[in-house]
């Protein structure tokens, strides 16, 4: 398939898009010399680059929701209704799961069916089959920029349409939005198709036009240990970088334990810069935290608490923005009421926290020291079995388990490794299947786990996984089947 | 003899985490279990449970799309000359906070033996498994006791 | 009037007591003798200082609300719902304002209507009015201990009415309950009322039962520095201990400034031990947290926001316990089930914090620091003023404003400390009154005032102080008017 | 000559932060304040504003027992003689989240001319007082400008 981690020609990425804007009628509708020029007129405050530029500068965590409906009236209402009562920084704009299948006839079906039980029947907005028309209905009729947010593994025909229509920030990645949301999908495809997502997107930027590109940090959502999630968004953002994309925002999902969310936020930032800076990138680095991913409870009391308290992480990690979950999550797509409910908190939080900061603790520096080390292990065993190239390496990687993210579908994902909480509520290695870490860094991992399970007068076993992912939906942290 | 169940996700969903716990805790449980994973179509169920012969097709459903990807199961299933195979789902059926009663009995109509609120605890499908299933064979006319066992 | 920090003789004692019981025809109900025998055979679980000293030992945080009104079979079945459904470790019994100021024949009235009404017309429990034998029923009628919570200059009869009844703990104090809640009451008969109530404490302490005494630590609630509601604290905490009281809990009010109030809350215990250790009184001494005490925002998403900022704070400041504010604060008395929200979200919170510790960060070091100091200097020269005693230096204290809260309604109290928050969010001294406190402590002080108003572009000036007040109300930790 | 309004917090009410509050806001409007602070009885109300011969009164009750406390203030202000006096309640006028319109009606029909809910921001009533001070005036065949003005 012809994988390498080096810029597309223009000749081939023009050659590509032919057969991209083919797959659905829609496409037609892109016109990339009208784009720019579409793009170039959209008033400043509509770019989701410069807003996030401004943001870090100003030491400010902005506040993005998540929301989507299949019909272009409603998610306009939808929309506005987050700007205006819920008061977003940023606005998303999530992508129903046909469309993340390349599914466009279901999408289809699903618009029909919406149109008739007058409600949404498809859990996102269907972006392509709505085309650049419907897409530049939405983005201009708000007031602030506008981001795909989807879970596509082939996302080329979303990103032409998306961009065209003056959505200046796309969410994904070769590697995040397949191993999580694929069952099928190799990465050879996934990466080469987000490399095209990545060269349009350095294509605008040629042309003048900042564009940003968020992978996703969260992966599973589920107990991810910070270094894979921080090496996977460390790999996506080099590889953006590569096709000429200039302004990364990289993500982090909540784990729950302060010490370890603030460290894994700086260990990412810190050594994101390293390696752009040592594969000569300028790139403007920003970063994304999200509210707890994992299941959450029923309660809406409760699901305000999980909620605060990832406002809480976010505001002392200096995200640069932060994306906010509703006091509906466990039970369904939030209504825009609940959507606004989880904001107002969120921002009350953020607000009470804007002029602290949390100065670095020993526990913190040791912390982002372990991370960086575990990313390190990682990152340097991915480009030997790249032979040097990066998105070769990550193929091979995943397929000798040398990356593995945790509860993943994909069946290219070894699913060999196991994360549980340690004794201070940080999610730790209960297994590190094939994964190249170092035997003193392990042996540090495992005796804070054998610590947890001395705790609960138990043995680390498969249990505390399990355990594990109900707990915060149960009311905790930490899974003790004892505590009942 | 232990009872084969064939699981699954349906339709367009990713989600991946709860098939993982659920197939863990059927399996220690003790019944057979075939999970064709995410991502899964009606056809993917049908042929797993008739290639298997499989007592119990369980559809999980996440995302919101359930209403949409279920609809027609119970046909094809009849169809394919499975209509006797106890028919399960679960999950996030809907999109959104929608009223439980009316959501069970769209799902009743669809043709499910069993229709599971979020945040069902895997014990619960375990014992309605073990009492619908005896059922089953008492209406099949075959043996009430020791025949299928979870155990 | 005889004040003296000394303990009272039985007789004083007892000759008082006489005196007491017959305040309103209820004290007769009081049997010294029988309440004893009463609360020996109380089980355990309902004991309030025990509960205490197991949660210290188990470094939990217990979470406890505030609730009242006016009838015994509906208070009756608002704790039940606060015990079962909102997972109260602790049970209180806020006291109506009439019973505050001793107006039990206006509690008649207050009773009389709300059996009218159908509803409760009083702001609390009037528990001298319904007597040891309404108290005892609403004891008996929960499985968990009860404290009576008030803010009584006064509370001699409550108190006897309230232990009797096999409520173990009992919060208040001379300063903290006239201070913040009266107009005229002399600090020299609330500080005497107070050696009795804590002597009866003491009284039943020498019976062999555990009895818990809370002095008020947020006092108005609004913006106290947390010198000035430490140093208080500990004075009452030193003049319970002098009348036999073993089960001391001190407590404070969240400024706000994750910082600061850590630091507060640990200076308070570390010094608390050290005067508890050098007048030589043996006391078993506990923490309480008080969730944000000032003006709540009327948006309950926001509301639940704050709430969950105190809740983090307490768990990570080590609280052993924490009295929990609903969604409703801002508007009125919360339903049960509003109450219950408040207590499902901290708890969550205290629940996912329960792992972990904050290390000490070396600003966290340098605030307990300054706080101690600044404690320091105000009981010096308490002590000083007093020629050694404490009750009477403690009068001459506010008389002189080297003791000062912040828009307290008392004559007595010289209202000339204005506070206002740092550049950190902290709170700080906008004018330190008459306050004896150390020149280069004020020097520091003013310094972090003049880097906020310098970074919002304005003078340090009153007006710092009004936009505080109302800052959290409107979404936000510091007051910045430019922000509008 | 500026508008006098006597002010004070009602009953057995300690609330003093918005009872300050709205002290230093009225002055800095211009007015001139009679705060008699918090814990004040209808009586002491009442003798504030004869002796300061006010204009206004403004009654705060924060703590819920604002009804039981407001009740026969009217009344009492007529029998004194001082029934032209404006009379304003604000704060959190009664136990618990209720019906605001319910509540608002309950302390009108007490005889009070304007009624506040939680909340309220100080310029708020500056501009009904101008206003209704003005207007009183003219109801009582004074003269209608620069007699009474807040700044
Ligand atoms: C983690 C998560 C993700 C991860 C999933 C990673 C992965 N590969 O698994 C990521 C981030 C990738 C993700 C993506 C999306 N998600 Co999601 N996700 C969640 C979340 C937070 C937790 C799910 C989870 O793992 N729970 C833990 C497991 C153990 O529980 P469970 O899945 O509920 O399963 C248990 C029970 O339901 C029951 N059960 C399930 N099936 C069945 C069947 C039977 C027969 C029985 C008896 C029982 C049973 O038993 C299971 C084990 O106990 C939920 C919300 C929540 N629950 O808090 C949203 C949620 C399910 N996601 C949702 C959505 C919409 C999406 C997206 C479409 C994005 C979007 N629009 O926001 C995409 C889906 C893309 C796709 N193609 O499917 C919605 C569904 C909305 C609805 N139904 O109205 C939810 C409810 C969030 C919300 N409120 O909006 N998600
Ligand atoms: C701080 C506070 C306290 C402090 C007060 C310290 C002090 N001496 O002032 C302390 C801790 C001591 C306290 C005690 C009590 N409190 Co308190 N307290 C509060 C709190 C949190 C903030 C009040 C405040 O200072 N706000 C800031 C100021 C600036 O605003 P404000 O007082 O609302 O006043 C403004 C407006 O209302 C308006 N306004 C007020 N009056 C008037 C009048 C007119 C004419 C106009 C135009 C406008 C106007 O203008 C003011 C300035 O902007 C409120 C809840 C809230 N608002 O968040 C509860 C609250 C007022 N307290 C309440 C109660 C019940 C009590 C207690 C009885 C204890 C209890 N049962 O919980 C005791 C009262 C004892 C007594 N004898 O009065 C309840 C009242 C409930 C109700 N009405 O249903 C509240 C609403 C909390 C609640 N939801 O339960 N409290």
């Amino acid at each position: 398939m012809n994988l390498k981690n080096e810029k597309w020609s223009e000749e081939r990425f023009f050659e590509m898009r032919k057969e991209v804007l083919c797959q659905w009628p829609t496409g037609e509708q892109v016109d990339l010399d009208e784009a720019v020029q579409y793009l170039k007129k959209l008033p400043e405050e509509k770019n989701f680059a410069k807003r996030l530029a401004k943001a870090k500068n100003d030491h400010k965590t902005l506040l993005q929701p998540r929301a989507g409906v299949a019909l272009v009236e409603d998610h306009i209402d939808l929309l506005r209704y987050l700007q205006n009562e819920g008061g977003a920084d940023l606005l998303p704009t999530t992508i129903d799961s046909y469309t993340r299948q390349n599914r466009y006839n279901e999408c289809e079906s699903g618009i029909i069916e919406s149109r008739k039980a007058g409600r949404s029947m498809l859990n996102g907005f269907p972006a392509v089959n709505h085309g650049v028309y419907g897409c530049r209905k939405v983005l201009e009729a708000v007031n602030i920029p506008l981001q795909a947010r989807h879970g596509t593994p082939d996302a080329r025909l979303l990103s032409e349409i998306t961009h065209a229509s003056g959505w200046t920030s796309n969410e994904g990645g070769g590697i995040s939005y397949n191993i999580p949301y694929a069952k099928s999908a190799t990465l050879e495809k996934s990466i080469l198709d987000w490399q095209y997502c990545d060269r349009l997107a350095g294509y605008y930027q040629e042309q003048g036009i900042d564009i940003n590109r968020e992978p996703f940090g969260p992966l599973t959502g589920t107990l991810v240990p910070p270094s894979i999630s921080n090496a996977v968004a460390i790999i996506e953002g080099l590889l953006a970088a590569e096709q000429g994309v200039k302004h990364i925002t990289l993500g982090y999902g909540q784990c729950g334990n302060l010490t370890q969310d603030v460290a894994a936020m700086s260990a990412l930032e810190e050594q994101a810069h390293e390696y752009f800076r040592f594969y000569g990138y300028d790139v403007q680095l920003t970063t994304v935290f999200h509210q707890w991913m994992g299941g959450f409870p029923e309660d809406e009391a409760k699901a305000f608490g999980v909620i605060s308290w990832g406002a809480a992480t976010a505001a002392l990690a200096g995200a640069t923005k932060v994306i906010v979950k509703s006091p509906h999550e466990a039970l369904g797509i939030p209504t825009r009421e609940a959507n606004t409910q989880g904001m107002k908190a969120t921002r009350q939080v953020l607000n009470l926290l804007n002029e602290q900061k949390l100065s670095m603790s020993k526990d913190v520096v040791a912390e982002v020291q372990l991370i960086k080390s575990e990313v390190k292990c990682l990152l340097d065993a991915v480009l030997d079995a790249g032979d040097g190239d990066l998105a070769v390496g990550t193929v091979k990687a995943f397929k000798n388990g040398i990356l593995d993210i945790p509860f993943a579908p994909s069946v290219h994902n070894a699913g060999k490794i196991l994360p549980a909480r340690d004794v201070n509520g940080a999610v730790r290695y209960l297994s590190y299947g094939n994964l190249p870490v170092s035997d003193n860094l392990k042996e540090y991992n495992d005796d804070l786990l054998q610590q947890r399970a001395s705790k609960e007068h138990r043995d680390v076993s498969f249990q505390l996984v399990v355990d594990d992912i109900f707990a915060v939906s149960l009311g905790r942290l930490v899974g003790n089947s004892a505590l009942g | 003899m232990n009872a084969v169940l064939v699981m699954g996700v349906i339709g367009a969903d990713c989600h991946s985490v709860g098939n993982k716990i659920l197939d863990h805790a059927f399996s220690e449980a003790g019944f057979k279990v075939v999970n064709i994973g995410v991502l899964s179509s009606q056809e993917d169920f049908i042929n797993a449970a008739i290639e298997t012969g499989a007592d119990a097709m369980l559809v999980s459903s996440l995302y919101g799309h359930g209403e949409m990807d279920c609809r027609g199961l119970k046909d094809k299933c009849v169809e394919s000359g499975i209509e006797d195979i106890l028919l399960y789902v679960g999950g996030n059926l809907v999109v959104g906070k929608q009223d439980w009663e009316d959501v069970k009995r769209r799902f009743f109509e669809m043709g499910f033996d069993r229709v599971y609120p979020p945040g069902t605890h895997p014990d619960t499908a375990i014992d309605d498994l073990t009492r619908d299933l005896r059922l089953n064979i008492v209406l099949k006319g075959g043996r009430t006791d020791g025949v299928y066992s979870a155990y």
